[in-house]
């Protein structure tokens, strides 16, 4: 009773899941690297307000 | 009216005092009237419950003893599912209409308003469940202690799923996908209740007294009196912000 | 009085408003203006107490209010967009069930008199389902009418008044600042106030850096 | 003391330093799986009852203490964020939850591999794996919580009254589940004998180790793309370098 498909089943499917999780957090910040190159605010733009009166 | 005194802040705090009681008293008082004015609601809800217990037998044996053994189980699942199909009304509509708002900003404890509504979840969502709850036992031949025993889980046990799930309903408050997330963020605190009420029923036929299961469906019910109204009136806050 | 120091706001991802300072003292209002989604009803409930500035502080009378803070809910009056009405209660229950979640109690005197003043006599045993968004609203100003707190926060106030309860909320801004009250509204028609106690506050204009 | 922590507190700062700590976890991890394969593998002896299957518990095992560590990381810096309002504590909580939701997947998977063939079944109501699996609905709720809420401080100050909740419910969870367990005689399984073998256990330490240190690598990476997600505007954002190559590149 050896059973080692179960062992490689446990251990590649592990494997798999940390090389797929390692990929897309990778991917995530390559994207929000991406996102936040095109949202840099403007300089001069940023939002403002002006009170007037009293 | 020009010239009247503008009331001060300590005169205007004077309801905080006595404030606990008379918030869970208006929030009571206010949705068991909306309840009773909307009842036909309610009667949909409690016709869920009713048919979903009388589907399991169809779908599987008329047989009598796998029905009294699977009986308190369906009694419980049922009153889990039509406490969730519930749920949305506690706060929803108050947040659609703005009255939400207007409760978290009145001077009376935002916990004691939630617990008020969720008092009034109960007597009128929960309460009819453990009402029916004798007779649905009848459909799966339950019968004595047993049924008592079922019908006093129920008792104990409804409350707290209106308490667990006021805490799923505020987190759900406005967002997509409502129903379904708040099934997927509830049902599985619902865990130990359905355990221990069931199991209440298991442990008469097993001949050990149902005594443990209800002290402790008692301490979870104690848990969550305390606790919950807390945590559903943070909730309701973020909601809000 | 109604103190805002450095106060800024984000919605999602986005910066609305920020280096936001203002002072509302007793008898006076303020008038916010702005093109859309600069952050008016976000400003305002900031001021009621029900969302947290991301940067900055509110104060009133002096001290810092933090959001859902007992000092303010006890001051403020917070009329939103939307009216806190349910439809299957009548005008008068849904007014003495506003005014006694605001820890006040309701005579009936005085229910009967706001609703004098607010034309909706005659609508009392009507339930909310069938009023016009007008006499909805006017039953908001019934509710501010019996609110007796110092701080009015009105969010699109004037929105489906028509002309007489347009100039019924003036009169009801009015004499509240007579009485010493504070009112911070978000509108673009006038409220028929003296130019003397009205501030106005334009947001998204912008400011050199 | 206290001004450095309040500096590391703030993501600008918080941002280098994990890009710093990274690597070092990274290959942390990597040396002490080697360690513990080898320890697993190489020199822990056959079980004389369950043969080589047992060898599945070097993963399955620290996965599943992680699973439960980490959920109660998320919890406790969800509080943080709750009680104080600190940005990063909010975006800690929710750079920890999908890695802990893998760690579940983990444990859970490695478990039913390992009952087949012990308990002849892919899944039994075990007192553990049902608590897992309880787990990972409590995960997945979190995550889609999330998700549903657009606004990430709503979504912070919402994740962290569940991920509390839950951190009360689990216990009792898992006493309500051990206690429906006994009373139905469920299955559960232990290694032969009361004293596992010293190579088995160093094992698995070790192996438990190298998914602490997995995590850590995972979770830091994780929370430096959720600051730049959630502070894209940020003017510090926009000077880093790899921010500016980004902008630089089409698109």
């Amino acid at each position: 009773m050896n059973h080692w498909h179960f062992i490689l089943g446990a251990y590649g499917v592990t494997l798999l899941v940390v090389v797929v999780e390692v990929l897309a957090v990778r991917a995530r910040r390559r994207a929000a690297a991406r996102t936040a190159a095109a949202s840099a605010p403007a300089p001069g733009a940023r939002p403002g307000t002006s009170v007037r009166g009293a | 009216m020009g010239g009247e005194a503008l009331p001060t802040v300590a005169a205007a705090t004077h309801a905080t005092g006595d404030g606990a009681i008379a918030g869970v008293r208006w929030a009571l008082a206010r949705d068991l009237k909306l309840a009773f004015r909307s009842r036909a609601e309610l009667g949909v809800q409690l016709l869920f419950y009713v048919i979903v217990v009388t589907l399991f037998p169809l779908a599987t044996t008329p047989e009598r003893n796998l029905l009294s053994t699977m009986g308190p189980g369906v009694l419980w699942v049922a009153a889990l599912l039509a406490s969730l199909l519930s749920l949305p009304r506690l706060f929803a509509t108050d947040h659609a209409d703005g009255t939400l708002e207007q409760i978290a900003l009145s001077p009376y404890a935002l916990e004691a308003l939630v617990s008020g509504k969720i008092l009034a979840h109960w007597l009128t969502t929960g309460l009819p469940v453990v009402l029916l709850a004798p007779l649905l036992g009848q459909q799966y031949y339950m019968e004595g202690e047993s049924l008592t025993v079922l019908t006093t889980g129920l008792l104990i046990g409804t409350p707290i799923l209106s308490l667990l799930g006021a805490i799923g309903a505020a987190l759900t408050l406005g967002l997509r996908g409502g129903g379904g997330l708040l099934a997927l963020l509830i049902l599985p605190l619902y865990v130990p209740v359905l355990i221990f009420g069931a199991g209440a029923v298991d442990a008469v036929r097993a001949g050990l007294g149902a005594t443990a299961n209800l002290s402790l469906l008692g301490a979870g019910l104690a848990l969550a009196v305390v606790g919950a109204p807390f945590a559903a009136a943070a909730a309701v806050r973020i909601a809000l912000d | 009085m109604l103190e805002a120091q450095n106060l800024a706001a984000r919605r999602g991802y986005a910066e609305l408003f920020r280096n936001l300072d203002f002072r509302v003292a007793s008898g006076s209002a303020l008038v916010v203006t702005g093109p859309n989604g600069t952050g008016k009803t976000t400003l305002l409930r900031m001021l009621a107490g029900l969302s947290a500035p991301s940067d900055g502080e509110i104060r009133w009378n002096g001290r810092p209010v933090a959001p859902f803070s007992p000092e303010l809910r006890s001051v403020v009056a917070y009329a939103g967009h939307l009216p806190a009405l349910k439809d299957e209660l009548t005008t008068e229950e849904n007014l003495i069930a506003l005014v006694e979640l605001s820890g006040a109690r309701a005579n009936a005197g005085e229910i009967d008199s706001a609703l004098d003043s607010v034309a909706l006599s005659r609508r009392r045993s009507l339930h909310a389902r069938v009023l016009s968004a007008g006499q909805r609203r006017r039953i908001g100003l019934a509710r501010l009418i019996l609110s007796r707190r110092p701080l009015w926060i009105l969010d699109e106030p004037v929105t489906a008044l028509d002309a007489a309860g347009a100039a019924l909320l003036a009169r009801l801004v009015h004499d509240h600042l007579d009485r010493g009250g504070i009112a911070v509204a978000a509108t673009h028609q006038s409220l028929g106030l003296e130019p003397s106690r009205v501030q106005s506050l334009v947001l998204g204009e912008t400011v050199p850096a | 003391m206290a001004f450095n922590w309040f500096k590391l507190s703030s993501p600008a700062s918080f941002y280098p330093v994990a890009g710093a700590l990274i690597p070092w976890f990274a290959i942390g991890a990597a040396i002490l799986a080697a360690i513990g394969l080898w320890l697993g593998f190489g020199v822990a002896p056959t079980d004389f009852q369950q043969g080589e299957v047992y060898r599945i518990i070097f993963i399955h095992v620290p996965s599943a203490w992680l699973s439960m560590f980490l959920y109660v990381v998320m919890a406790f810096w969800g509080a943080l964020a709750l009680g104080f309002g600190t940005r990063l504590s909010g975006m800690m909580a929710q750079a920890i939850a999908p890695t802990g939701a893998l760690m579940t997947f983990i444990a859970l998977w490695t478990g039913s591999l390992w009952g087949r063939p012990t308990w002849g079944t892919y899944w039994a109501w075990d007192a553990r794996m049902t608590s897992e699996l309880i787990l990972l609905f409590l995960y997945l709720g979190i995550i889609a919580l999330r998700q549903a809420i657009g606004d990430p401080r709503r979504a912070d100050r919402a994740c962290a009254v569940l991920s509390i909740v839950g951190v009360v419910n689990i216990p009792i969870i898992y006493f309500s589940v051990k206690w429906w367990n006994t009373l139905h005689q469920g299955a559960s399984v232990k290694l032969t004998g009361s004293s596992m073998e010293t190579t088995m256990l160093a094992g698995m330490l070790v192996m438990s180790f190298a998914f602490w240190f997995y995590s850590i690598a995972a979770v830091l990476a994780r929370l430096r793309a959720i600051v730049l997600e959630r502070e894209r505007d940020a003017a510090w954002v926009a000077g880093l370098p790899e921010v500016r190559a980004a902008a630089g590149g089409p698109g």
